[in-house]
């Protein structure tokens, strides 16, 4: 008995210090998280402002907690205008020394806001040598390397499986620990049990998460002008091929010239969200003659063939079955998962325009057979719509 | 308290088979015979019997059945494709199915082989006596507490008789902890 | 990228509308790569690939996911482009050698492939393979991207500054300004040249063609007072015999003829007659495989023949005959023919040699030809090089009298036979220009370099007929820092007019008013700008016919080998051998690639004991590798031209040795036939040579089926009797395979197809085909799609050849499709035998299953790999640009075949959908089918009753490759038939 | 029960039963030998040089093969019919065997079987390298996935050998152990070794040796050896049906599947004649595998090779009496006389004439020309696979077609590679698993030793 109560003990030790190790790793990504958080956050704000690298649209920020006092600048920073309107002194001089331009209202909390301000205190500097060594190729590329990080696809929430590794990890390591050292429990089937299911969920991340590899779905990059949707096509109602004016004709829908924006933008110059920083992006692009470097949203691999005439004009598909509902999104998103299975499904069920054009007369027995109701409709996949060679050449 | 067995050890099979046809005569319960051989005259004696054909001829059916229809749904219903002007439902089905009964019924057979006998990797036992792998067989009779020590006895003198080398005690651990076994010398 | 690219060159009135494209055109991002693959960095497929040995790890670092692509749009759109949609503009293809009227088709204003022009009356939709592959130089590497100085890259502006004095200092001097041009048809260059002479005064023009005709102008001259190349109308012919002119492959004007061939040839419409065709020649050449009777013959017994062939007639049709030693080829039984066939034949000969060019028009006038089969009053403007130009320049410039040389569109120091005498004049010479789109031999030597733009970056206009024009327009601005040569004899002289305007401004006044249909001249301008070609109708000329003494002189045989020179189809006289697709193309005789060799008569090398790919040494110049050619001519060795190129580029560069320097010279005309050369093994040294096939017989199967005419006509299944057995005796195990639909078939009218390799150049172009290089194509591992088969019958002193175009047959019962594990190959609803490339693990077991091996494997990462660079349009970022963005390239490790187009199919299709409407028979074309001068390809829906590919299901001709292994091809050939007399 | 006459001595020297586990024992227990060490490492080079041309191989692409467009297979697919048929042998031996109540048996299965599982792995490393796309090989498996999901193609004899290998794998891994379970016991409970005790014990499963453990082990091996026998014919059927279900001349006839059967198993015994004379040489294992094993090896050879020649022989007949001109051109003139004349000559002389010397007893008692003859019958069956595989599609439909193949240094090193393999894993076999089926040897003691 007196064994039994050393193990005992010793086991416990054993299970707090593992329990520890673990909270206090939680502990500490989770404050690498904030961190994070802040940075992001920042990252709206780097629009306008730097940290210690002079004036952009806004002053440069570096200092600016001493500059202030903390309680202002929260509140400035959530909403900046009210300020202005209700006759602060600092915020109308702030104003007036930028050029009037507004500083749009972030919905952060106060807490937010403080971790920010901390962010921007603590700030150091990356290291210089990184872009100014090496030659303009190297620069290329580390800016290529800077925006496909800031740019990563953001993973859909459900995706996030850092606490259920944790788990499964933690029950391997329990359930081991417990068959070799303390044994506490005495039926080994239990231990067995834990650990299969244990891997049996890692493996089903793994699998879930080597599926997506490759894909993008939830992809939302930042662009480089803060085009709304949400705006265009869901407040001001612009039809979708206003812009996309190719869709109905060839296989890329197209995005539009900046000659296009100007027919609209020719007038509109200040704009709801962003005032009129994200519209003299269009003007600088004419003047400059560079065009606009989107970023690709719905991207589908070398090898599928996908034509938006198909889809668009002889389907008659919605731009909304593939792209989600873009006129509620401000970034857009990639809703879909634009993977083969979720392109067969669709193919299975959605039926062709098989009466109204003439195109498809040739298919003189699906004819017969739909009059003769032996079929009620016609779907993509009758017409030879899952074939390899409809989408791989 | 332990459970005890009492272990007759035998040198040869067929002074082991008289063996037991002896005790059998005698009413005496033989709990186990272990030996280093398979010795079918000991299956009979014992009446032992297995299920594991019937299991065997259950899981070929279960595997014919199910390929078929994984075969089936897969290239007709799910996703059918044309290959070489064939239909969708083949007669090439015949030769996955065959081999595919043969994969599912040996694998279940012997995994079922191990289940029912209870073996698996690192399994502990505990080990009556190390010379019943090598070149000894044993009869081994549950050395019951109800069992009076003449009754016991007799059952060591009917051991005896039929030829045993030796006639020992071991008791049974039940703790699966660590393989220790004890030897009782019994007194000649 | 953005270093080559900016937009696409539009119409004059349409760029000054929209001044700002030009500038602010942004590339699109090109479809279907990538821009990390586009840069040549690691590509979404390598990624891909290193995933799959990381499975695990991948997992963890999700953070890299799929690199970031970008989109990025037109600034301004130019109102033509689409992008994703192709675009199809008139033009031409005129490189001093060939020409052709083409389409080229952008696709997000990059030329990616080069069709025929249909409404061209000569060419009449045809190319030819060199025509095909062009498109690729454009976007070669060894073009030069600045105009050179002494070698080094310098400016226009300097370049200018420097040359325009030095004319003038010339001019001043009374020294002579020498203009070396290859044969110009453009009218608007002559003109530009003409007042360039009137610039400097003291300006001498030479045109010097590599490979000449000057014999035909000048016996022209002598009969008929002019020197001129007349047209001859095959299609108005019944009997054509030819003397060593392979017409249908590389002489004069081989696409047009090959139309007009195959157009006399095919009897699919009930025909009862067939035009005949007799061919003399030394070397084997395709044309030779398609004539009905082939005459092998030495280079001195042509006009023995042919002064023989005229005394028969001479004497049936009572003229005097002219002394001849006798001779024992075959010749009475043609002349009778001839005879027979009075103003409906034609005898031509492709040697430059005014005595049998005298003999072929005196025939041709004794049986009234002329202007029946033969059009005097139109002439061909092409070949009118002077074979003296080089060696008058030379002894000019060693006369001191030679104030600059340029050079236009020419590289004596590379293809004139007196190369090295040439190459010391000019390193005499003070001012040497040269023109040259890409580095040259002639370049390398010259001071300053002026590059020409590559033709689909140029404005020009050519007459390559009496009353034919052709325009050509540009498709793409220029790539590199070049200048239109015409542009720059305009700024030399001064003149800052645009070679556009200068064009333009010369149409108008010149021939503009040569038509009534249009009456404001911009219609007209932008008619022909949109047609590529306008014509009128020629003058017709009366031409009285002189006869002349007609002599065959004695031969004196001096024991060695009579040579042949030939071009290659694909490499013709050299220019283009720094084109890789060019250089694999397999000769369609041969079969061999990326060299040149030997080719020594069967008998010679039975005698001798020489073998394919012993060395031997000629003429103690070089060595090279010999070929066994059957059918060549007894005491004939012939050599290919084009190769042994020094200073052309990576490609070409050291491959092959060059046999210019062997061009006979005599009576001051260069020809190929005639030079006498030594050949001497040179004991136990090998050279491998890369053949795409290596046995030359059918070993007696019925692969090509083929009959005569006569038995033809008595029986139009004639040859084809296997074709009913087959049926009878073949079984199904299933029903067999039903479609709804479509069903897509394809057929080859043996008959049409001459061999001559277009439609492989044409596949490559259009499906991203790569090019593997010498080494791999000997280890037997071609990739391309479409593969031309070569057969020798029997006889093996003449024999004859039978070709068979050989792609994916799309069998309804595929053998291949059967025993992919991964399903990677299947049939598609619509007949198509499908290969999904990412979904092959490159087990290669439909490639053993194949009965026709037109399977394709990828054996190593042709993209990308520096291993593989000479394939350029894979392998460069600028080679890329030809790229079709519509078919894949594939990767490593996996099987690719024929599609049918499928790309072209499903545009088609979508088309006709978008438009509400049935799909038309002849809508959809595959690249081969266009590209086929001899129109033999026919595609088109099985399901059809009335399509003309049903049709031909239902000819008695019709039957499929290796029936009775009842694969059930949706491909189908047609019966050969050959016009024998006996 | 049904008792086989035994036809000669199977255990020699009057043996008891501990006397039985103590030799096989002893190599296990004895200090590794000098000759273990030479051979391992000479396997270690072996499979140094397969590594170089494994990696050559998947970093540079099938291009460094010397197959081609015509000859698509190569190397890869002979070696993998030949192991696979090497590995028939264990199982042949085993089952067949077993089921046929074959005494003799038991001293050679345990070999056999081992081998059988090392040249299954062999083989199946060729499949797969042979692949273009080595990292998309689980595509091959119907597994359920995203792409619709999308299945394999069923008619393909190549999915077949997936299903069958791995089936084949597996069932003859698991036949091998469950053997050796009771062994493991023995050597468990004889062992004055600690550790051995610990791993063998482990091993060992628990295994005590009661009655009714005795019984349902009985009678599990009977099922599997019931289901593992239409396994094996199975198997190299399917391996057969690569070839025989193809339109290839000289791979499309029905003789294939029992003609490769045999075959294989030709090749196996072949294979454990070598190896059985080697170890009971090295091994002193005379008094288990004595003369009567070899000679009842031999016997069985000089009968298989017999149907080897009927197989030849109608195969050539077929070729002629089918009068289809392709068939007979990839016999007559392409094996028979031809390109491909000496490899077809060498594979008739060394499995349908050589073992025919074993007609006479006094060659069958020599064992050293037993020895070389079963080495040339390993190197005929070689041949037997290179003809069928490169004749026929080196010269096939269309003569543009034909081209000719030869291996590279990189398919040889696979080659070489896998013989490593195989001698590793033999050599790991005979260093640390009873050779001889103990309890099974024990078990006919009684009535056939002296």
């Amino acid at each position: 008995m007196i064994f039994r109560c050393v193990n005992l003990r010793a086991g416990a030790k054993l299970f707090l210090s593992v329990t520890f190790t673990f909270l206090f790793l939680t502990i500490f990504i989770g404050k690498d998280l904030r961190a994070q958080e802040a940075k992001d956050m920042f990252g709206v704000c780097a629009a306008c402002h730097t940290i210690g690298k002079g004036k952009l649209v806004g002053p440069d920020l570096k200092g600016v907690s001493a500059r202030h006092e903390e309680a202002w600048l929260i509140k400035f920073i959530q909403n900046s205008q009210a300020m202005v309107l209700s006759g602060d002194e600092t915020a109308v001089k702030l104003f007036n020394e930028n050029n009037k331009i507004p500083m749009p209202p972030n919905d952060f909390t106060d807490e937010q806001v403080r971790s920010l301000l901390s962010y921007i205190e603590n700030y150091v500097e990356e290291p210089a040598g990184e872009e100014t060594a090496g030659s303009f190729a190297d620069s290329k590329v580390a800016e290529h390397k800077k925006l496909e990080t800031s740019h990563a696809p953001t993973k859909d929430r459900s995706r996030n499986y850092f606490s259920l590794i944790l788990i499964s990890i933690c029950a391997i390591l329990l359930s081991l620990s417990d068959l070799f050292i303390l044994k506490m429990i005495r039926w080994k089937v239990v231990h067995i049990i834990i650990m299969l299911a244990a891997v049996f969920v890692m493996g089903g991340i793994v699998v879930v998460e080597i599926q997506n590899l490759g894909r993008q779905q939830y992809y939302s990059p930042e662009q480089p002008i803060a085009f709304s949707h949400k705006i265009h096509a869901g407040q001001n109602k612009i039809d979708c091929q206003y812009c996309h004016t190719t869709a109905e004709e060839s296989k890329h829908a197209g995005i539009p010239s900046v000659q296009l924006c100007m027919n609209c933008h020719n007038v509109v110059k200040s704009g709801s969200q962003t005032g009129t920083t994200e519209i003299a992006k269009i003007y600088e692009a004419l003047e400059s003659g560079k065009p606009i470097e989107w970023i690709k949203v719905h991207n589908v691999p070398d090898h599928v063939y996908f034509n938006h005439a198909q889809h668009v004009n002889v389907g008659k598909l919605e731009c909304q079955q593939c792209h989600g509902k873009v006129e509620e999104m401000d970034q857009i998103v990639q809703e879909s998962t634009l993977g083969m299975g979720w392109c067969i499904e669709c193919h299975r069920t959605t039926e062709v325009q098989f009466t109204t054009n003439d195109f498809y007369k040739n298919y003189t027995k699906l004819h017969e057979e739909l009059n003769t109701g032996k079929r009620s409709r016609i779907v993509v996949e009758d017409i030879g719509g899952n074939d390899c060679q409809k989408c791989h050449y | 308290m332990a459970k005890t067995n009492i272990i007759g050890v035998y040198d040869d099979e067929d002074v082991l088979m008289k063996a037991i046809h002896f005790m059998q005569k005698k009413n005496i319960q033989i709990k186990d015979v272990l030996s280093p051989i398979p010795i079918h005259g000991v299956f009979e004696a014992l009446k032992l019997t297995t299920r594991l054909p019937l299991a065997t001829f259950f899981y070929g059916v279960l595997g014919t059945s199910l390929t078929f229809a994984f075969l089936y749904w897969a290239s007709v219903v799910n996703y059918p494709l044309k290959f070489g002007g064939k239909p969708l439902n083949t007669l090439s089905f015949i030769i996955i199915l065959f081999v595919a009964t043969i994969f599912i019924g040996t694998f279940l057979t012997f995994m079922t082989f191990f289940i029912r006998q209870k073996l698996y990797p690192g399994k502990e036992v505990q080990i009556l006596d190390p010379r019943s792998t090598d070149d000894k067989m044993l009869i081994v009779v549950d050395k019951d507490e109800k069992l009076s020590a003449a009754e016991i006895n007799d059952i060591k003198s009917a051991m005896r008789e039929s030829g045993a080398s030796e006639v020992n005690e071991v008791e049974e651990i039940t703790t699966k902890k660590k393989f220790v076994w004890k030897h009782e010398k019994d007194i000649h | 990228m953005k270093k080559y690219w900016r937009s696409i060159d539009e119409y004059k009135t349409l760029q000054k509308d929209l001044t700002l494209a030009g500038d602010g055109g942004q590339e699109f991002s090109i479809d279907g790569m990538s821009d990390e693959e586009v840069k040549g960095n690691t590509s979404r497929r390598d990624f891909l690939k290193m995933f799959g040995f990381s499975i695990g790890f991948a997992t963890i670092a999700t953070s890299c996911e799929t690199p970031v692509r970008k989109a990025i749009p037109y600034l301004i759109q130019p109102e033509e482009i689409t992008p994703g949609i192709a675009n199809h503009y008139a033009s031409t293809f005129y490189d001093g050698h060939d020409y052709c009227s083409i389409l080229i088709k952008t696709r997000e204003g990059r030329p990616i492939k080069i069709e025929g022009n249909e409404l061209s009356p000569i060419s009449k939709g045809a190319t030819n393979a060199r025509v095909q592959a062009s498109v690729l130089n454009l976007y070669d590497n060894a073009r030069l991207k600045a105009p050179h100085k002494d070698g080094s890259p310098s400016d226009w502006a300097h370049v200018d500054a420097e040359i325009i004095p030095a004319l003038d200092k010339a001019s001043a001097d009374g020294k002579e300004i020498v203009l070396l041009t290859s044969t110009i048809i453009s009218p608007s260059t002559k003109q530009i040249i003409k007042d360039f002479k009137d610039k400097f005064g003291n300006v001498t023009w030479l045109t010097y063609d590599a490979i000449s005709m000057q014999a035909m102008r000048k016996a022209n001259e002598k009969n008929f007072g002019e020197a001129f190349i007349p047209t001859y109308d095959l299609t108005n012919a019944k009997l054509v015999v030819g003397f060593n002119a392979d017409f249908l492959g590389t002489w004069m004007s081989p696409t047009e003829y090959t139309k007009q061939y195959s157009a006399a040839r095919k009897l699919l419409n009930g025909e009862s007659a067939m035009l005949r065709h007799v061919q003399y020649e030394s070397q084997y050449t395709i044309t030779g495989g398609a004539a009905d009777d082939r005459v092998p013959i030495k280079p001195s017994d042509e006009v023995v023949v042919l002064l023989n062939i005229y005394n028969y007639l001479a004497a049936k049709l009572s003229q005097p005959v002219y002394p001849v030693a006798d001779t024992s080829i075959e010749f009475a039984s043609y002349a009778e023919e001839l005879l027979e066939n009075q103003g409906q034949s034609i005898v031509f000969s492709g040697t430059n040699n005014l005595n049998i060019q005298l003999i072929c028009n005196a025939i041709n006038h004794l049986l009234g030809n002329y202007n029946q089969t033969i059009d005097l009053s139109k002439h061909y403007n092409l070949k009118q090089g002077d074979d003296q130009a080089i060696d008058q320049l030379i002894s000019k410039i060693d006369a001191g009298n030679v104030g600059a040389v340029i050079h236009y569109n020419v590289n004596p120091a590379y293809d004139a036979p007196n190369a090295e005498a040439y190459k010391t004049a000019l390193a005499k010479v003070e001012l040497s220009i040269s023109m040259a789109d890409a580095m040259n031999e002639t370049a390398a030597l010259c001071k300053y370099v002026c590059p020409d733009n590559n033709y689909l970056e140029s404005w020009n206009d050519a007459e390559p007929q009496t009353g034919v024009y052709s325009t050509q327009q540009p498709t793409i601005r220029n790539l590199f820092d070049t200048r239109q040569a015409q542009e720059s004899f305009l700024r030399w002289m001064g003149n800052a007019q645009e070679y556009h305007d200068y064009m333009e401004a010369f149409w108008q006044a010149n021939i503009f008013p040569l038509q009534s249909t249009f009456t404001g001249f911009i219609f007209f301008w932008n008619q022909c700008i949109h047609d590529g070609v306008f014509a009128v109708d020629a003058e017709k000329k009366d031409f009285q016919f002189t006869s002349g003494e007609l002599k065959a002189p004695a031969f004196i045989d001096s024991g060695d080998f009579e040579l042949v020179l030939y071009e290659k189809i694909g490499l013709g006289d050299g220019k283009y051998a720094n084109n890789p697709w060019l250089q694999e193309l397999p000769d369609p005789v041969t079969t061999a690639t990326w060299d040149n060799y030997v080719c020594v008569p069967a008998k010679y090398a039975e005698e001798n004991g020489l073998k394919l790919e012993d060395v031997v040494r000629v003429n103690d110049l070089f060595e090279l590798p010999i070929v066994v050619q059957p059918g060549l001519a007894y005491g004939t060795v012939a050599i290919a031209l084009g190769y042994g190129r020094t200073s052309a580029g990576k490609v070409a560069d050291g491959l092959g040795q060059n046999a210019f320097p062997l061009l006979s010279t005599a009576n001051g005309l260069k020809s190929l036939m005639g030079s006498k050369v030594s050949i001497e093994r040179v004991a136990g040294k090998t050279y491998p040579l890369a053949l795409t096939q290596e046995h030359h017989t059918m070993e007696g199967r019925d692969l090509i089926r083929e009959t005569t005419l006569s038995k033809f006509l008595a029986d139009p299944a004639s040859g084809n009797e296997q074709h009913a057995k087959d049926a009878e005796v073949n079984a199904n195990l299933y029903d067999e395979p039903k479609f709804t639909g479509f069903h897509w078939g394809m057929a080859i009218n043996l008959n049409s197809c001459t061999g001559c390799g277009n439609c492989v150049i044409s596949c490559q172009a259009e499906n991203n085909v790569a090019v593997i290089g010498k080494e791999q194509v000997k280890n037997r591992r071609i990739m391309h799609w479409i593969r031309i088969d070569r057969y020798y019958s029997e006889d093996h002193e003449n024999p004859e050849v039978l070709h068979q175009p050989l792609m994916c047959q799309h069998c309804d019962n595929a053998p291949c499709e059967n025993v992919c594990p991964v399903a990677a190959t299947p049939h598609s609803s619509e007949g198509l035998n499908q290969m999904a490339y990412n979904r092959c693990i490159g087990t290669r077991y439909c490639m053993n299953n194949c009965p026709y091996r037109v399977r394709r494997f990828n054996w190593f990462e042709f993209a990308n790999n520096k291993k593989f660079d000479f394939n350029s349009s894979m392998s460069t970022d600028l080679g890329k640009l030809v790229l079709n963005p519509d078919v894949v390239v594939r990767s490593r490790g996996v099987v690719e075949k024929c599609s049918l187009c499928v790309q072209r199919i499903q545009e088609k299709k979508l088309l006709a959908k978008t438009e509400g409407r049935q799909l038309q028979d002849g809508e959809i074309k595959t690249a081969c089918q266009q590209s086929c001068p001899g129109d033999a390809i026919v595609f088109g829906d099985l399901l059809d009753p009335n399509s003309k590919i049903s049709e031909i299901q239902r000819n008695p001709r019709m039957y499929h490759l290796l029936e009775h292994v009842h694969t059930l091809p949706s491909t189908s050939y047609l019966t050969k038939i050959r016009n024998k007399k006996s | 029960m049904y008792i086989q006459k035994v036809r000669g001595i199977l255990v020699e020297g009057n043996k008891s039963f501990g006397q039985i586990s103590r030799d096989v024992i002893a190599p296990l227990d004895a200090k590794t030998p000098l000759w273990w060490y030479i051979s391992a490492s000479l396997a270690m080079g072996a499979i140094l040089f397969g590594g170089w041309a494994i990696y050559t191989t998947i970093t540079v692409g099938i291009g460094a093969w010397g197959v081609n467009n015509n000859v698509a297979w190569g190397y890869a697919i002979i070696n993998f019919v030949w192991w696979i048929g090497i590995g028939h042998a264990g199982t042949a031996f085993s089952i067949f065997l077993l089921l046929m109540r074959q005494k003799w048996r038991t001293s050679i299965n345990r070999a056999a079987e081992a081998m059988t599982v090392v040249a299954v792995v062999c083989a199946g490393l060729f499949p797969l390298l042979h692949m273009g796309r080595l990292w998309n090989a689980f595509f091959i498996f119907p597994y359920w996935n995203t792409r619709g999901p999308l299945w394999d193609n069923f008619n393909s004899p190549l999915f077949w050998d997936v299903v069958a290998i791995s089936t084949y794998f597996m069932a003859s891994a698991v036949f091998w152990y469950i053997g050796m379970i009771p062994d493991f016991a023995t050597i468990r409970d004889t062992t004055a070794s600690k550790i051995k005790k610990k791993v063998y014990g482990f091993f060992s499963f628990g295994w005590v040796g009661s009655a009714k453990g005795w019984l349902r082990f009985e009678t599990a091996s009977l099922l599997l050896g019931g289901l593992a026998a239409p396994l094996v014919v199975a198997v190299h059927s399917i391996v057969s049906m690569d070839f025989a279900t193809s339109i290839m001349p000289g791979w499309h006839t029905t003789i294939f599947p029992p003609y490769f059967v045999v075959g294989a198993i030709f090749s196996g015994f072949g294979m454990v004649l070598t190896l059985m004379i080697i170890v009971r040489k090295v091994y002193k294992f005379q008094e288990y595998v004595t003369q009567s094993h070899l000679d009842a090896i031999a016997r069985i050879l000089t009968f298989i090779s017999l149907i080897m020649a009927t197989a030849y022989s109608t195969e050539l007949f077929m070729a002629w009496y089918g009068g289809q001109e392709y068939e007979m051109f990839t016999f007559m003139k392409n094996r028979v006389t031809g390109e491909y004349t000496l490899a077809f000559w060498t594979m008739v002389t060394c499995n349908a004439l050589i073992p025919q010397i074993f007609w006479f007893k006094k060659i069958r008692k020599n064992i050293t020309i037993v020895f070389i003859a079963s080495i040339f019958i390993n190197i005929g069956m070689w041949f037997e696979r290179y003809v069928i595989v490169v004749t026929s599609l080196s010269k096939d439909f269309l003569p543009s077609s034909w081209a000719s193949y030869s291996p590279t240094a990189v398919e040889i090193g696979i080659f070489v590679g896998t013989l490593g393999i195989f001698l590793f894993g033999v050599l790991l076999f005979f260093r640390y698993i009873p050779m001889i089926a103990i309890s099974e040897v024990k078990g006919i003691l009684k009535k056939t030793s002296k």
